[in-house]
């Protein structure tokens, strides 16, 4: 418990942080979980090393609780030499085979099916996990979610669907992005489990999560885990929340918030002081800044990156091309 | 007239058909209440209601699929595709069903749907809100694809998609100059037609064909050579389909050199059609090979994306190589 | 009633006679209803005329209902140059503005999402109608089946999704496309209105179509509709479905056919004698084989209508191309 | 060796692959208890039970998407789109994932997906069984793009695609030849390298470049003509990426003309590519202007598909009057 207040925290922290970094234009566009941490740590922490992660673009509390370091992810957000994604993306796109979290991609719910091949290949080889996609609500209305949930059902595949409702898709409210009772709801048309739970309750996160992971192993079938929570903040930092939403409804969410919410839980059952919370959270600042400055001195990209991993090995052209580049740098005709 | 910039003229060109005629429609993700990401909607949702600026829920396909559903009844649907990197799920609506009706019904059927997307780099917006993959849809049959660089051509020739065509318009939008690409823009019913390139520039040494952001970066680099004496001509393609290749041809006949420009991938994207074209019907003509400056052949960079892009100086030296090799 | 006999009877006859012209090479490909007359006709009556059909490529017996002619249908199957669909598909894939009968594609889904558009138009325009998209239990898995159905909840859009649940795609039993208990069922994920209906009881599934038509209308929402039925035949002339499926399965199905237990019933209460259903059928037979005639008397489609339709008029360059093969036909280079 | 067709190769090359490597596993409509609608899987549903020959719901993005999620965890899956036609509701996870998963990991993530889908005209399959949209890959970097036209090339350029490759490759097979093709095919593991190029049959006057069921149409072809006189060479392409433009190049240098044969549409198609990389690198070699001949730039017909596609005869009158023009 302790360490999951630790991983939102520091989550917590980072998020501000970042956006930030990007209104001064140190870092690109950032996406933040704000609001999301228990559903997001709640349902990492339930998870095993060997369970496969296929995240979107807001996961950060995913990858910390997967043990992800700080420092590699601002390596990422810098697009630096030491992003082991290799600058290739923007912010929050990121992905580490050694955790098994898979590389994320711009748009939204294509991962959902990737979960399935992988949650089978991983059956097939005998392992004993669960492979684990993450999306939002908006993205339920998506033709990955469709065959997603579909093939899971048919092949009974061992993955936990983990829909975090944030009740927003950028502008557009949950009520009109389907007609559906519920999100949970949607797994019956597929034959398979739906479960709805409270987003912000992080030990309730946990339970779902490890029951459904328990199931899922043991052959009893794939669930689709529906957690209720809130984006607090703006949708990516290019977003402008005002535009589609009242600030009574931030507010209200406000009151909420699940890292308060946990804390406070901790501290009435006396696991924790309020000032070790204080504590944790100046800790939590100094981790950041420290990754922060680390990322800041490490050298950028370098220019020849830019034709490595197209394929294995590139074609005759394409190498030429390489070699153009090389030249027009050589000699100042283009400037990285 | 005012001087507005691309974004804004392609807002007064949306809230000018929807003005003339009550069977245009909008939909497309954040449109409504939101006014677009890119603002491209702004207002008007306030103006015209949900009934005719249609919010949808996060699906592609279904956007353009039901565009075309209106559009066969006889609406003129106008979906917007928030970036063109998440134009694929829509793919298949595109090409089998849009470009396909009119043909597979013997005319019976047309499908007027005009499909708006803000697309190419520049923007650090990295492998998925950066793409240029216009030739997926020039080499489809049945499909026109327009491509405006300025202010009152973006106006000009989306009302043309809306109420002059009776077919299936994909509008690409170069977002990278929505907001710095400004200019003065008629008033009303301004319609400029498909197939008919801008000379941007005339000159009589080599000829350079582009279309979209890179028009103001190649007319950057014509200025530049004109300092070393070469006397490039722009033009600005305006529409890849229909194409106007005679105004191409012309200037090649004229210059007997030719450099196409564009940031899409250079390995089969759209300048090896111009090439292929310009080569095939002015061989004789040509005093040098003609030379393909476009993005490289690999995924859009994020940290890189500088030297993906063809910059003002790489195209300025490639000018400058085509225009006095011998 | 004897109208719904007699179309179902035309259109058993019209598709043996096609299969049969398939058989001698005399058309292409063809697509046969066989033991889905009840759903087709039954659905396709209960409509009006200002109703929209947004159909698949099996539904000749809608094409009848909604009076299409059998000699235009024909003249579709020859392509020939009376078809007003210009020889560019293969037989079974047509269309007819005047019938309000949007003109077919193959790929499986696509009409679904069109129909919840022309459904929204026409409620734009004032109109009440509903639109009726048809399509199988193997289309629900598709994209635009969620998108369709998506959508026309969310909108609350006067359609009617009329889903033929023939047992089979291709070679994949209904069980393998989806583990969800009903098709209808799908209907909740989606907040609308699920009906199973007997596929094969003529009177069943109009009822079940005029009620949901009238709820459409007067905006009480969409409804899906499973009319449970069987595909007696081969996928298409190009299947051999005795690869898949046994024919204990077919025989007892044949026991249910839906033309049998309607004539059955008809005889049962009097409306009609054995006697005058044998006329029937034979009537039939005999206006299919005037219709063939013909087609096959009516030139076939001329060379110069590849180039028409591609647009509403073409670039200089199509037409270039337009000479070219003129040129070669006139030469004899190239033969129709 | 014994003669085989086409699909045969196929079947044959699927199931070596089966009996090699454990972690190739099929997936596709209709390729289990059906062996599939062309009968590529033909028998290894039985042979290798339903875990590694996987029907599948209708649904090509589940079906693509799916192999990806195998892919990333280590297996090789080979996915049958049932028509090329059919492919289009995957494009997005063909595109935006499999093409850059390598790329946008840096590497961690490799995506070695191999698709295979039959592709092409001449069955009077109408607009949706007869397409050919090669370009539309292989102008996507991170996908290779391979067309075998014998079944020798076939079943070696399959084994290649699961064993050696280790990126997405989209491998077309022109199913208009599936039976018609016949030739002696190798026993066991043969595999034939990507990116070389195969003449087919040398000749110093003019170079035809061709892949696919054009191939057999432009050997035909390239025969007609030599009785008057006329000697061709006939490449043919096997792979379009990797392109092996040099075999291209060198013959094109030495017969001084050039005549590029596909069936899909030729605006914008893969001709494109291949004019524009001859006259770009070999101009000034060019003796006369390169001559694409291709499907009309229409959708596919059905009752006139024989005036679509290029016949031997019209061909043959592009050859020779390439070969001949001054
Ligand atoms: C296929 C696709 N369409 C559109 C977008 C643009 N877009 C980015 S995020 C987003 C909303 C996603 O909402 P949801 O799935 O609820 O996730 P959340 O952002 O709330 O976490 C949209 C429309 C995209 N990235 N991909
Ligand atoms: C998108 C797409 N994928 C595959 C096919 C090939 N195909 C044609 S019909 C069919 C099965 C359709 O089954 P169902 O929807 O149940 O309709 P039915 O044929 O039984 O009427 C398939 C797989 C296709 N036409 N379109
Ligand atoms: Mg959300
Ligand atoms: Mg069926």
């Amino acid at each position: 418990m302790l360490r999951a207040l630790k991983l939102m925290v520091t989550g917590r922290v980072a998020d501000e942080r970042s956006v930030n970094l990007q209104r001064q234009g140190r870092i690109g566009f950032y996406v933040q979980m704000d609001g999301q941490e228990a559903a997001q740590v709640g349902c990492g922490l339930a998870l095993e090393p060997e369970d496969w992660v296929v995240p979107a673009y807001r996961e950060l509390g995913v990858a910390l609780a997967r043990g992800v370091p700080l420092q590699t992810l601002f390596d990422q957000f810098y697009a630096n030499s030491n992003d082991e994604n290799k600058g290739r993306q923007m912010p929050t796109h990121y992905g580490y085979r050694a955790y098994r979290y898979v590389t994320a991609s711009s748009p939204v719910g294509t991962q959902i099916i990737h979960a399935v091949g992988l949650g089978m290949a991983a059956r097939y080889k005998g392992e004993k996990s669960v492979t684990v996609p993450f999306f939002g609500d908006g993205a339920t209305s998506s033709s990955d979610f469709h065959a997603g949930l579909n093939f899971a059902g048919v092949y009974n595949a061992p993955v936990v669907f983990f829909c975090q409702n944030n009740g927003w898709a950028i502008s557009l409210p949950r009520e009109k992005q389907t007609r559906s009772k519920t999100l949970a709801g949607k797994a019956e048309a597929y034959g398979i489990r739906g479960v709805q739970v409270d987003g912000n309750d992080f030990a309730a996160v946990y339970r779902v999560v490890q029951e459904a992971r328990e199931r899922a192993v043991s052959g009893e079938g794939p669930t689709l885990v529906e957690a209720l929570t809130y984006r607090m903040g703006s949708h990516s930092t290019s977003d402008d929340p005002t535009r589609y939403r009242s600030t009574a409804e931030v507010a209200s969410w406000k009151q909420k918030d699940p890292i308060e919410r946990l804390a406070r839980d901790l501290i009435a059952r006396g696991w924790i002081t309020e000032d070790q919370f204080e504590a944790l959270q100046e800790a939590a600042r100094a981790e950041v800044q420290a990754a922060i400055q680390t990322a800041e001195q490490t050298p950028p990209t370098s220019p020849d990156t830019l034709f490595t991993d197209v394929f294995k090995s590139n074609p005759s052209y394409v190498e030429e091309q390489r070699a153009e580049l090389s030249e027009l740098v050589r000699e100042g005709v283009v400037k990285p | 007239m005012t001087q507005v910039t691309l974004i804004q003229a392609i807002n007064q060109g949306l809230r000018q058909a929807m003005k003339t005629d009550p069977d245009v429609v909008l939909m497309g993700e954040d449109i409504g209440v939101n006014g677009g990401v890119f603002r491209a909607t702004d207002g008007l949702y306030k103006e015209f209601g949900e009934a005719r600026v249609i919010d949808t829920p996060l699906s592609e396909n279904g956007i353009v699929g039901m565009a075309i559903g209106m559009a066969l009844y006889g609406l003129k649907p106008v979906a917007e595709i928030q970036f063109m990197d998440f134009i694929y799920p829509a793919f298949d609506q595109i090409v089998n069903e849009a470009a396909k009706f009119r043909y597979r019904s013997g005319g019976q059927f047309p499908c007027h749907v005009v499909i708006r997307t803000p697309f190419g780099g520049g923007i650090r917006g990295g492998l998925y809100h950066s793409q240029s993959t216009e030739q997926l849809f020039a080499s489809t049959p049945g499909l026109k694809v327009v491509i405006p660089s300025t202010p009152a051509d973006a106006k000009g020739l989306l009302l043309t998609a809306i109420h002059d065509e009776e077919d299936p318009v994909i509008f690409l939008e170069p977002k990278r100059i929505y907001r710095t690409a400004t200019g003065e823009v008629p008033e009303g019913d301004h319609r400029i037609p498909f197939g008919k390139a801008r000379v941007v520039k005339e000159g009589s040494d080599v000829t350079v064909v582009s279309y979209g952001a890179m028009v103001p970066q190649s007319l950057q680099a014509v200025n530049a050579v004109e300092k070393m004496g070469v006397h490039a001509e722009l033009i600005d393609l305006r529409t890849l389909v229909p194409l106007d290749y005679e105004t191409v041809l012309r200037s090649v006949e004229k210059t007997g050199r030719a450099v196409i420009v564009h940031e899409a991938s250079k390995f089969a994207g759209f300048g090896a059609e111009l090439s292929a074209i310009i080569s095939e019907r002015a061989l004789y003509h040509l005093k040098a090979p003609i030379l393909r400056i476009a993005g490289y052949d690999t995924p859009f960079p994020y940290a890189l994306e500088n030297l993906y892009l063809p910059s003002v100086d790489r195209i300025a030296r490639g000018i400058e190589r085509t225009a006095t090799a011998t």
